[in-house]
């Protein structure tokens, strides 16, 4: 550990810990979770990262969201959002949640995922290699470094937009929002 | 003139509730009440006393006399205490329901006749105060009426039927060797007494007092007659009126027969303390076992006493101060937090309707506070954890075993524990844990009158757990009393060089711990308070009804004990029960109406003693 | 299909059309009133396993065609032999509208799932079923989506190309 | 100086047992042929975690692992880390027992107040495998305890220092082996890692929990894990008047189970139990009659 990252760590010990230790939903949405499985094992060990899935939201930070998105899915991926504890971080994977991809023409499937949730990264790419895993968490700890990550600041000011789009695609949600919303 | 005017005031006070319940039901409340008030505060004036006197009546030139001693005023303490706690109780508890009077009546009657068992001086007035208390019982038992309740009213008589009668034998042939009754006068009598005469005397009077004590195998009417009481009358049974059992092994073991005696009455290695340490640990783990299997609350409460009974036994029979002090503590302790859980499980049962199966509750917690602490105080006690009062007494009674070398029974009690972790816990969760139902969402809190008894016993619980020396000098003085050394006692617990016990401590290094995690968590963490439907449901919302597990808590267990701790004892005597009733049966034919078959019975008679005559002559 | 089943069945309906393309590889056509009778003389007949119910949309000739798959292992009351397991379509016509047929749940409890999807998927209303609720659908279509007259791309233009992106302060949307 | 040591052994317990953590990730990555995460990433983890805010489920919810976390370094207090108990004056082995409930109660009930079946299910699968282990457990304590006449564990020790380990000297081996087959039962390993199955009942109790609430709960982890290994090397393996020597013991016991942990799969519960209850317990009711035998 350089003298740099020393300092750092004194000066904002909870932003350090948050980039050295992200903590992925090991949530399979779409055909890109496949890119997970060598990952994180021995092939390419996320795990000297600080990067290790979990098995329930409310111990995570990191949010994959691989590949295409459907509504029923949407809805599952809005209420792990939410469950997720504050500071959290999404990253969209492959081509699909940012455009709909090949499944642009679909009546089912979700076309820009950020219109529904906030996201702070994404990968292009169908599928995209392990190494864009990578490349997409230190590309994270810069944007940790830099405040820029702040999907989920972004969640709780404009939540009622939000709330208005996912209540729109869904028909109606069954929980009641996770921030109040202001009239208008 | 006290012990007398106790008695007077105790049977007295409970046929003057009967009377006065026809006239109004408040006034019939209040003078329970203070009938039981004034009982407590007229034991707490006889503490320390000690002296012995013969009544001016009575009966076949047998003398009654009753006295007060440690053992006694020990016993009669815990009686009139929970009975006070109980009375209180049951005004809610049983409001608006059918044949109150009575109710109380019977209620009163059966504290009475308990302390009149605890304060009798010669074995007559014990026997007679004790037939009072068997069927005064009976009759509590089936107050609900209907057949199940019948059942186990008719289970318990008939045991502890069988018990009177084995006391009564003895008694009786303790009179015709010696021709006193009197309880003094026999220990006197008995150091001179023949092995035969006192072996028939341990056995039948153990039998009594293992009955009514519910220990393995003749616990099987307990849990039937709890599920049929009603829960105030659930807590005196299992608190003070099971340990009448223990109190008759004291009188039999260190009063009457005393240690020499005691040393004596053994074949090699099986002697009598020996035979009623193995069927305490017997007790215990079985107990434990099937405590685990049941899923009604009031029945895991009545394992619990079942298995705790084997623990007192287990201290008793060791026979060294520091078990005799574990055991004897371990029914002062088992008393309040028995108490406690049953007024708890009563609390749930009127609040809900009537709800006592484990599957159906759930998530209490936020509705009903003070049933909650109490059950989760209750269970602490129960398991035994430290700083409470079931600690301290498990304690002794291990370290008792551990030191006299006896680890067999010493794992039979630790096991018990174990298995007393996991019911106790399902008990907690079940009830007061996970989602809380739909059908439950308007339930109310415990009305006051019931709150009271549990928050005093839960007080109780913690006081006697961390000023263990309070309790224990009372408790001294019992073991003083029945020729045991005084334990070394500090008001914090227990200083010995084999092992200290100090909670006080152990209080400070948990409080402040506790005080410094806290701070931790305050300081560092922030957290938003949540509804119990924001749950982890795989990224579900939850489902409407019920989200929770507490069907077959711990399946796989059963699976693997349930095949071996089948009730055995039960079903052996239910088995005797149906072959009575078959044999009865057969003999009923006999009367079958027809003079002639009259007239065959008897020719047959006369020729079998004409044929019996002619072969051998023994006329 | 063997010799002697399909005799029986010629016998025993008539507008019966039986089509053979190679082994293993055999359809039935039916007229839709005859589909109950039919399914229940096939499951007799040993084919007393639903895979599935599929459902094709011929939107020239204005009908729906609704497919049974079925399978059998053995014949009923043989040996089991390997050469008798076979599979079997019964195909039959509805009109697109109003469509409707009868529920085959009181013959195969499986068909249970198969014909809610096809209702949410195709608008068949299968009369008897006990709860045609959605299955996979969150969102309700006028033309139910796999009918060839949905246009997926002009629902997509309509609806989720309508959906506004986040405006946030100072700037455009996102 | 108990006053010193009453605040220091706490603290070393909680700085070992999370570097055991530590190590154990290290380890088990470079078993599975991976480079693995840096040594300190629990102290990472549990910094991030106290940085998070996350939701709390009730009070209950809050208080069930403080007092765990609470109990659990108070059992720290009763081993004899060295040659130094500041506590062991206050009950010995059997008040060790029961604290080592607290820690695992606790948790219990914080769990139970969330109302997640899966954590339920973990728990009810912890007590039942709280029994399945202390049953040969409690034979191989008992064994100890009678062999040397005493409940006070600093008794036991200075014994042994004066003798030989218990788990090399005759009857006590075959309790010894015992506590050596389920001691994996008791750190949580592979193949009885059937409480927090992840993949199963996504970490079972610790379902609910997220930010400062996993933070107690891994630390209290760290804390069991220093608290069964020290019990083993106090009771079997003799203690130790040196700190360093004494954490080397611990660092022995853990890797040789870890190594286990590494080639393991898991057990269902059922067979957990049944294993438990078959082979520990016989060898320990074997030394437990050995020991009642031979004596003092």
């Amino acid at each position: 550990m350089d003298r740099n990252q020393l300092i750092k760590w004194l000066e904002a010990p909870a932003k350090m810990g948050h980039k050295y230790s992200l903590h992925a939903v090991y949530f399979c949405t779409g055909c890109g979770i496949i890119e997970v499985p060598p990952s994180i094992t021995a092939r390419w060990d996320a795990e000297r990262f600080g990067v290790l899935p979990t098995a329930s939201p409310r111990q995570a930070n990191l949010f994959l969201i691989t590949g295409y998105v459907s509504v029923k899915t949407l809805k599952a991926i809005i209420r792990t959002y939410e469950q997720m504890p504050e500071p959290k971080y999404t990253v969209g994977f492959g081509s699909c949640p940012i455009n709909g991809g090949m499944y642009w023409d679909s009546y089912n499937t979700i076309k820009h995922l950020d219109k529904y949730i906030p996201i702070d990264g994404w990968i292009a790419g169908c599928m995209p290699r392990p190494e864009a895993i990578f490349v997409a968490v230190t590309h994270l700890w810069t944007l940790i470094d830099k405040d820029m990550a702040d999907g989920y600041k972004r969640y709780r000011k404009y939540y009622s937009q939000y709330r208005a789009n996912q209540e729109k695609v869904l028909l109606g949600l069954e929980w009641p929002p996770l921030f109040p919303i202001e009239a208008g | 003139m006290m012990v007398e005017l106790l008695l007077i005031v105790a049977f007295g006070g409970s046929l003057l509730t009967y009377v006065l319940g026809k006239l109004s039901s408040r006034l019939r409340n209040g003078f329970a009440l203070l009938n039981a008030l004034a009982l407590v505060i007229m034991i707490g004036m006889l503490y320390g006393q000690e002296f012995e006197r013969s009544l001016p009546f009575g009966f076949l030139g047998i003398q009654f006399s009753i006295r007060m001693n440690m053992l006694s005023w020990f016993f009669a303490a815990t009686i009139l205490g929970i009975g006070l706690l109980a009375v209180l109780y049951s005004f809610r508890y049983m409001k608006g329901k059918e044949r109150l009077d009575y109710y109380y009546f019977t209620l009163l009657f059966i504290n009475a006749s308990m302390l009149g068992t605890v304060v009798a001086g010669d074995l007559l007035s014990f026997f007679i105060f004790w037939e009072m208390m068997s069927w005064s019982t009976y009759l509590l038992i089936s107050l609900r009426g209907g057949g199940k309740a019948i059942f186990a009213g008719i289970k318990y008589i008939i045991m502890s039927l069988v018990g009177s009668l084995a006391m009564l034998v003895a008694i009786v042939s303790l009179y015709t060797a010696f021709g006193t009754v009197d309880i003094g006068e026999l220990a006197v009598h008995m150091q001179s007494a023949s092995l035969g005469l006192a072996l028939l005397v341990v056995i039948l009077f153990s039998i009594t007092f293992v009955i009514i004590n519910a220990l393995w195998p003749f616990h099987t009417w307990l849990p039937d007659a709890h599920a049929e009481a009603v829960s105030p009358f659930s807590a005196i049974l299992s608190a003070v009126l099971v340990r009448k059992g223990l109190y008759g092994l004291f009188l039999l073991m260190y009063v009457i027969l005393g240690f020499s005696f005691l040393d004596r009455l053994a074949v090699g290695a099986i002697s009598f303390s020996n035979v009623l340490a193995w069927i305490g640990a017997i007790t215990i783990v079985f107990a434990a076992f099937r405590a685990l299997l049941q899923n009604d609350s009031k029945r895991i409460l009545a394992w619990s006493t079942v298995g705790q009974g084997g623990y007192m036994v287990l201290g008793v029979s060791v026979a060294t101060s520091m078990g005799m002090a574990g055991g004897t503590f371990h029914i002062l302790n088992h008393c309040i937090y028995i108490a406690l859980l049953f007024f708890v499980a009563g609390a749930i049962e009127h609040r809900t309707g009537g709800i006592r199966d484990l599957d159906s509750l759930g998530g209490l917690i936020k509705k009903m506070p003070v049933a909650f602490v109490g059950g989760l105080v209750g269970i602490f006690g129960l398991i035994g954890l430290p700083l409470t009062n079931g600690f301290v007494s498990k304690w002794l009674i291990y370290k008792s075993l551990i030191l006299e070398g006896r680890p067999f029974l010493a794992f039979a009690a630790f096991l018990g524990t174990w298995g007393t972790i996991l019911y106790g816990y399902k008990f907690i969760h079940n009830i007061f844990l996970g989602q809380l139902p739909d059908e439950l969402r308007d339930v109310k809190r415990v009305p006051f009158t019931m709150a009271v008894p549990i928050m005093v016993l839960v007080v109780l619980v913690f006081l006697f757990g961390v000023l263990p020396g309070i309790p224990l000098s009372v408790v001294n003085q019992v073991g003083t009393y029945m020729g045991f050394e005084p334990l070394d006692l500090n008001v914090w617990g227990i200083p010995s060089e084999s092992g200290t016990l100090n909670v006080v401590n152990l209080l400070a290094a948990i409080a402040v711990a506790g005080f410094l995690v806290w701070l931790l968590f305050k300081t560092l963490g922030r957290s938003t308070r949540v509804d119990q439907s924001d749950n982890y449901a795989a990224g579900a919302a939850i489902p409407r009804g019920r989200y929770g597990f507490t069907r077959e808590f711990y399946a796989p267990l059963y699976r693997i004990v349930s095949p071996y701790v089948k009730d055995f004892p039960d079903a052996l005597f239910l088995w005797i029960a149906d072959r009575t009733k078959a044999l009865g049966g057969m003999t009923r034919k006999i009367y079958s109406g027809y003079v002639g078959s009259y007239v065959m019975y008897i020719v047959l008679f006369l020729a079998a003693l004409v044929f019996v005559q002619l072969t051998w002559s023994p006329w | 299909m063997d010799d002697t089943l399909r005799q029986r069945l010629d016998s025993t309906f008539d507008s019966l059309r039986i089509v053979e393309k190679g082994t293993n590889n055999t359809s039935i056509a039916v007229g839709r009133n005859a589909v109950m009778s039919v399914l229940s003389f096939l499951k007799q007949s040993g084919y007393d396993h639903l895979h599935a119910i599929s459902c094709v949309d011929w939107i020239d000739k204005g009908a729906l065609e609704l497919v049974w798959v079925l399978s059998r292992y053995m014949r009923p009351g043989e040996q089991y032999d390997p050469k008798h397991a076979e599979n079997l379509l019964l195909r039959t016509m509805i009109p697109r509208d109003p469509a409707r047929m009868v529920s085959s749940i009181p013959l195969f409890e499986v068909a249970e799932p198969y014909e809610r999807e096809i209702h949410e998927l195709f608008g068949v209303d299968f009369e008897g079923h006990p709860r045609l609720i959605p299955l996979f659908l969150e969102r309700s279509y006028d033309t139910p989506p796999f009918r060839k007259d949905f246009d997926t791309r002009q629902y997509v233009e309509d609806f989720f190309e309508s959906i506004p992106s986040i405006v946030e302060d100072g700037g455009e949307g996102e | 100086m108990r006053i010193v040591w009453l605040f220091l052994s706490p603290l070393i317990a909680l700085v070992a047992g999370v570097l055991l953590l530590g190590l154990s990730r290290k380890i088990m990555a470079r078993i599975h042929w991976r480079y693995g995460p840096p040594l300190l990433q629990p102290v990472i983890d549990i910094i991030r975690l106290f940085s998070q805010r996350s939701a709390s489920h009730g009070i209950l919810f809050d208080l069930g692992i403080v007092v765990s976390l609470a109990g659990s370094l108070i059992i720290t207090l009763f081993l004899p880390f060295g040659n130094i108990a500041p506590l062991s004056g206050s009950g010995g082995m059997l008040v060790i027992l029961y604290m080592m409930l607290i820690g695992p109660l606790g948790i219990a009930l914080s769990g139970g107040e969330s109302g997640n079946p899966n954590a339920s299910i973990g728990i009810s699968r912890n007590l039942m495998l709280a029994i399945g282990y202390e049953v040969p457990l409690l034979m191989v304590l008992l064994a100890v305890m009678t062999r040397y006449g005493t409940i006070s564990i600093v008794e036991i020790v200075r014994v042994q220092q004066a003798s030989t380990w218990s788990i090399a000297s005759w009857p006590l081996v075959v309790s010894g082996l015992a506590y050596l087959l389920v001691m994996p039962a008791m750190l949580g390993f592979r193949p009885f890692e059937v409480v927090q199955a992840p993949q199963e009942i996504s970490s079972g109790p610790m379902v609910e929990y997220g930010g400062s609430y996993l933070a107690l709960v891994s630390i209290q982890h760290a804390l069991s894990l220093y608290i069964t290994i020290s019990l083993f090397v106090n009771l079997m393996l003799g203690g130790s008047g040196n700190i360093v020597i004494f954490l080397f013991k611990m660092l022995v016991v853990f890797v040789l189970f870890l190594f286990v942990n590494a080639v393991f799969p898991r057990f269902r519960i059922e067979q957990a139990v049944r294993y438990l209850w078959r082979w520990p317990t016989l060898i320990g009711l074997i030394g437990l009659v050995l020991v009642a035998l031979v004596g003092r």
